[in-house]
């Protein structure tokens, strides 16, 4: 039983930065129709720029240790933000209208460009975060344990994808976003300036991920610049767990994940568990073949 | 006095040529009502003016503004709302949020947005009762009356209505344009895009015939009911005669 | 007299739900073989889905449909294409990016069998086979008079051809019956009389011909027999004459209310239009004007 | 040969390219052969790859699966029971395809990205499976060493230049065949199917099937390919067979223009060719080779040979 919370509480840590890279999926995915493979690229750059951050003398104690952290990740995700929007104008505007295959090779194209640009900035080996980033406090609480790292992961993660539900569903830029994401003509028809739009999904969704990036950096300490894909591939399969498109899907899909993932790791064994990840997404989608929160897409005959 | 004119409007679909040559007048106050068959051009010349297409040549004027190479939304933002063919309202959002969407260039004008609303509900006592309610799950006529209110909310001067009698059933089409007249009472200059010309023709002043991309005629609705080639054409008169 | 006839296709009972709605209900009707058979109704009426069960893209909840004398409900719509019934679409579905001779070539699939060894080695058989194909697939091109546009694209095609190669296409899959779906939507009159001919001579080949058209002039210049439909349930049928007459059809199209008041505040708007209401039964030839390019379905989903 | 491929190429254009082809490797150094031996190998895959996506339209970026399930078939049973390369050929290409067919059978009618994501899933569970060194067969992360060669009448092919002609010998067998496929019954079928389903269904066509034949060739055409990558690679390890791989071959299909066979040649040599060409910018070469994906899909998004009728749609696309 306490290996079942733990792996519980791991998995949620772990599942809720999925979420948060998920989120970036989903929400390109529901404005644009595309999916955009270099979205895990900017998840590793935001752990980039963060241990450049917190390596430089951020961290030098002139606030506590728990704010400078939250700099670093603002500055973080400010930082990915400009890259997002710059990705963006540059290779997919051009393709908007053309077939959604191209898009998918276009993303490739930039995911490249990005992992190569991170590789020459900061080398090929892999990076720590220096051990003095993250205070090494543990509670016990019920019998397990829980670090100062899990706290601060979901703190900020449940944060972020709180305000995001709140900006999305409460206000009316967060209707536009909606409404763009249904039919993009009539979004236009009403005022909406859908560039715009779909700018802004481009500044949070990298955004997010960017956090996500900076706080599993923190938690596993080791970065490379080709984590973008492995953890890329993971959250895509939570959004599509979650049915892609749908934000309240690609929070609970990745969750999902996380937790799967971790159960697998301690019950199954390590090795195997994203092969039973996959198994589940599988037999998920044989029968919800729209993921869980998806819509139901008859097709108008 | 013409508040809206196209210009030799030439619109094309990859090679094929859907509006070749428009030239339309609307003038401020009027109802003007564009007929045709399926595939004539009607809708492709309102998304025209409305930024949603490209022209291949030609000039769509509105007061001293050239329209031809503005986005969608600074057309809505000059005051020219487009109601889409099928309604196309948001389905998954509600009732409310539709209309607030409809006031997006307001949106940072909450006092502007409430009293379009209400405004609205009062066109429509029904939006009202199902504020709440996602759009999806409104009628047919409902539906109707949200995207037309959904595009007053935009105060427009004016309102492009494409074929707002699609798929409803003839009493709720009575009623639509009798909402339809009261809102050009109220100082809305109108242009309608109908299949059914028969009350097309009795709403509006004026019409224009479109046949494959061209003005085939247009004049006063009057006349242009007595006209032979309409009656044939539109209102099967001959056949009506055909079959008492 | 009817019943002396031989019918080819039974609907018994027919009844289809979409969540709660009664889209068909409880719908009975006899196609005869070598007739023309319209099926009319005001939009949302729930044709074109007596048309999606005919052809196996819905299951009916309940009732049968007997096509020969065998039931087909629960095949599938290739099955029922094989079993002889054909179709055309509302909204065209021709394969845009194919020529015309492809299209129509893709209605001998299934009366076809080589596969892929045969195909690869290019057996005699198969050659054979395949200049049969052809000659087939040329023969249905110039019935409907379309042979100088073999090489053309169907999406670079006029409208009104786009409706003739689709006509085209469905009868190169040897039909016994051919189920129309609005054939002369968005024809003008000189295309539509030259689809009315069409349609005769197609029937007059030996098909039988089951369609849903707005077009009065269509459907009472060539029907043997009309149906009318409303609310998912049949009002009305016989012949063209008599459905005209018929008081319960009037009502369906027009509604009861008096829409006097409608024109009159309508002039008092404009001034001085005329306010001369043209009586009931003459509006019935207008329906053309209705016609939508809207599938049925859509309110319902 | 020459009147097939005439649909693509003048005759004479392809008499050209041949004898170039067969000139090459007697002017060409041992590390340009090889990279045109790998060219083929590409070619070999993206025409199996092209089937699924190109010609039916299934987004499938899970293909390395089967080139892995063809070429760890090999060193398996080349190693442990001494098979013939030449009845391996087959084999390989048998057990892909009945992979392919298993797999695909119950996840054929997802659409489009959830297929993607689910071709995706199934190329992890194998590198996974293979890396975790099932009953020992696979090797785990080393992989399996596989010594024997292609061998013609005792003859082992062995030198970059024999391997050169076998491999490019396959390409020509197998574009002939997907020639042939393409303009048949089954060919056709495929395209309507990617056209529209449900007119395709209406027109009797067994969608369902259609796929199903179309992703087990495909498997097989691969899994047939990893015979001969295993013959010329020799060590088979599981990290030959990433998703990283599976996502070059997509990109070699759309890059080539879907459904075009010259399109997949040409696509493969933008993937394989161009990062080698590219050798002499040094470290900077990836980040080129990322920003020319880029800008080949900006200014050329109907692929660098499209197949006539993609063409159209994707040249109307831009204009709009």
């Amino acid at each position: 039983m306490a290996l079942f919370i733990e792996q519980l509480v791991n998995g949620l840590t772990v599942g809720a930065v999925y979420s948060l890279v998920a989120l970036g999926y989903t929400m390109v995915y529901g404005v644009m129709r595309m999916i955009n493979f270099a979205h895990g690229d900017f998840f590793m750059i935001g752990s980039y720029l963060g241990f450049t951050l917190v390596s430089s003398a951020l961290l030098g104690g002139a606030i506590p240790l728990w704010a400078a952290l939250i700099v670093v990740v603002v500055l973080s995700m400010a930082g990915v933000a400009i890259i997002g929007v710059i990705v963006e104008r540059a290779a997919y505007r051009p393709l908007r209208r053309s077939s959604r295959l191209t898009a998918v090779v276009s993303a490739i194209g930039v995911s490249i460009f990005l992992q190569n640009a991170v590789m020459l900035i900061w080398g090929p080996r892999y990076r720590a975060y220096p051990p003095w980033s993250v205070p090494s406090i543990t509670w016990q609480v019920g019998g397990i344990y829980i670090n100062f790292m899990q706290v601060l992961i979901l703190a900020v993660s449940f944060g972020l994808m709180v305000a995001l539900y709140l900006f999305v569903q409460r206000t009316t830029v967060g209707a536009a976003i909606r409404a763009t994401a249904i039919d993009h003509d009539t979004a236009r028809l009403m005022g909406i300036d859908v560039d715009q739009i779909i700018r802004l999904i481009f500044l949070i969704g990298p955004a997010l991920g960017a956090a996500a990036g900076v706080l599993l950096g923190l938690y596993y300490r080791q970065i490379h610049f080709t984590v973008g894909w492995t953890y890329g591939l993971k959250a895509f399969t939570a959004a599509i767990m979650g049915g892609i498109g749908n934000i309240p899907g690609a929070m609970v899909g990745g969750l999902l994940l996380g937790i799967l993932e971790m159960l697998g790791a301690g019950y199954i064994s390590s090795a195997w568990k994203d092969v039973f990840v996959f198994l589940i997404l599988i037999l998920l989608l044989m029968f919800r073949p729209t993921g869980l929160l998806g819509e139901r897409i008859a097709e108008k005959v | 006095m013409s508040l809206l004119e196209l210009g030799d409007v030439h619109i094309a679909y990859g090679n094929v040529k859907a509006v070749k040559g428009i030239d339309l007048v609307v003038n401020d106050g009027e109802i003007v009502t564009l007929l045709g068959a399926n595939g004539a051009g009607k809708t492709t010349t309102l998304r025209a003016i409305s930024g949603l297409l490209r022209l291949q040549s030609g000039v769509i004027r509105f007061g001293e503004h050239e329209l031809q190479t503005m986005p969608a939304h600074k057309i809505v933002e000059l005051g020219i709302c487009h109601v889409p063919e099928g309604r196309r309202v948001f389905g998954t959002l509600t009732v409310e949020e539709n209309l607030n969407l409809g006031a997006y260039k307001y949106r940072n004008d909450p006092g502007r947005v409430q009293s379009g609303r209400e405004r609205v509900y009062q066109l429509f006592p029904r939006l009202e009762e199902r504020q709440r309610q996602l759009a999806g799950t409104l009628s047919g006529g409902e539906q109707q009356m949200l995207a037309i209110g959904r595009g007053l909310m935009s105060d427009p001067r004016v309102l492009l209505l494409d074929e707002p009698s699609l798929g409803l059933a003839p009493k709720l089409v009575q009623e639509i344009f009798r909402t339809i007249c009261e809102i050009n009472r109220q100082g809305v200059t109108i242009l309608l895009v109908e299949q059914n010309a028969r009350i097309a023709l009795r709403v509006a002043e004026r019409a224009y015939v479109l046949e494959t991309g061209r003005i085939a005629l247009s004049g006063e609705s009057l006349e242009l009911r007595r006209d032979p080639r309409v009656q044939q054409a539109y209102l099967g008169v001959k056949e009506a005669a055909g079959l008492s | 007299m009817r019943a002396q006839e031989q019918v080819l296709l039974k609907l018994n009972k027919l009844t289809k739900n979409f969540g709660g709605l009664k889209a068909v209900d409880v719908f009975d009707l006899d196609v005869a073989s070598g007739s023309i058979t319209s099926l009319i109704g005001p939009n949302g009426a729930g044709k074109t889905t007596v048309f999606n069960l005919i052809t196996g893209i819905y299951r009916p909840e309940a009732g049968s449909i007997k096509f020969d004398g065998r039931e087909l409900i629960g095949r599938q719509p290739h099955q029922v294409a094989k079993a002889g019934i054909a179709r055309t679409f509302q909204t065209l579905r021709l394969f845009e990016n194919l020529t015309c001779f492809e299209n129509v070539l893709s209605g001998q699939h299934c009366r076809t069998c080589s596969g892929i060894m045969s195909s690869i080695l290019g057996t005699s058989a198969q050659r054979r086979e395949e200049a049969e194909v052809r000659g087939e697939a040329e023969r249905c091109l110039k019935l409907v008079d379309m042979w100088d546009f073999r090489d053309e694209l169907a999406r670079n095609l006029p409208y009104g051809y786009r409706r003739r190669l689709e006509i085209a296409r469905a009868l190169a899959t040897r039909p016994h019956l051919l189920v129309l779906d609005e054939p002369a939507g968005g024809l003008n009159e000189k295309e539509s009389a030259d689809l009315m001919e069409l349609i005769q001579g197609i029937r007059d080949s030996g098909i039988t011909i089951f369609l849903i058209e707005h077009d009065m002039q269509v459907v009472m210049g060539i029907s043997d027999w009309v149906a009318v439909m409303d609310n998912g349930g049949k009002i009305s049928e016989g012949t063209p004459y008599d459905v005209q007459h018929d008081a319960r059809v009037i009502e369906a199209y027009l509604g009861t209310d008096n829409d006097d008041d409608l024109y009159s505040e309508a002039s008092q708007a404009a001034g001085q239009r005329d306010t001369n209401v043209p009586d009931n039964k003459s509006y019935i030839g207008n329906t053309a004007g209705s016609a939508g390019e809207e599938s049925e379905g859509e309110d319902r989903t | 040969m020459a009147e097939r491929m005439g649909g693509y190429l003048s005759k004479w254009g392809l008499h050209v390219i041949i004898g170039i082809g067969i000139i090459f490797p007697h002017v060409a150094g041992n590390y340009w052969i090889d990279v045109a031996v790998f060219w083929g190998i590409y070619v070999l895959l993206g025409l199996s790859l092209n089937i699924i996506v190109g010609e039916v339209g299934l987004f499938n970026m899970g293909h390395s699966a089967f080139f892995a399930i063809g070429a760890y078939t090999t060193a398996i049973l080349s190693e442990r029971f001494g098979v013939s390369l030449w009845l391996l050929l087959p084999l390989s290409g048998l057990a892909a395809g009945v992979a392919g067919y298993i797999l695909a059978k119950p996840i054929i009618h997802l659409r489009g990205d959830y297929l993607l994501i689910v071709t995706i899933g199934l190329n992890e569970i194998i590198r996974i499976t293979l890396l975790n060194n099932p009953w020992g067969l696979t090797g785990g992360p080393n992989g399996i060493i596989m010594l024997d060669q292609f061998r013609i009448f005792g003859y082992a092919i062995q030198r970059p230049i024999d391997f050169y002609y076998l491999v490019w010998a396959f390409v020509a067998i197998t574009v002939f065949v997907l020639i042939r496929l393409q303009r048949s019954r089954i060919g056709r079928c495929w395209n309507y199917v990617r056209e529209d389903e449900i007119a395709a269904q209406a027109m009797g066509i067994d969608t369902r099937w259609a796929k199903v034949v179309a992703f087990t060739l495909g498997a097989a055409i691969a899994g047939a390919t990893g015979t001969v990558f295993a013959a010329k690679l020799v060590v088979i390890s599981p990290e030959s067979f990433t998703f990283m791989e599976s996502v070059i071959l997509f990109c070699i299909v759309i890059l080539g223009g879907m459904g075009s066979i010259p399109g997949v040649i040409l696509g493969s040599a933008g993937m394989m060719v161009l990062p080698e060409l590219l050798r002499n910018f040094a470290q900077y070469r990836m980040l080129f080779f990322g920003l020319a994906l880029v800008l080949m899909m900006i200014f050329r998004p109907q692929g660098l040979w499209p197949s006539r009728r993609w063409t159209t749609i994707l040249r109307e696309g831009e204009g709009e």
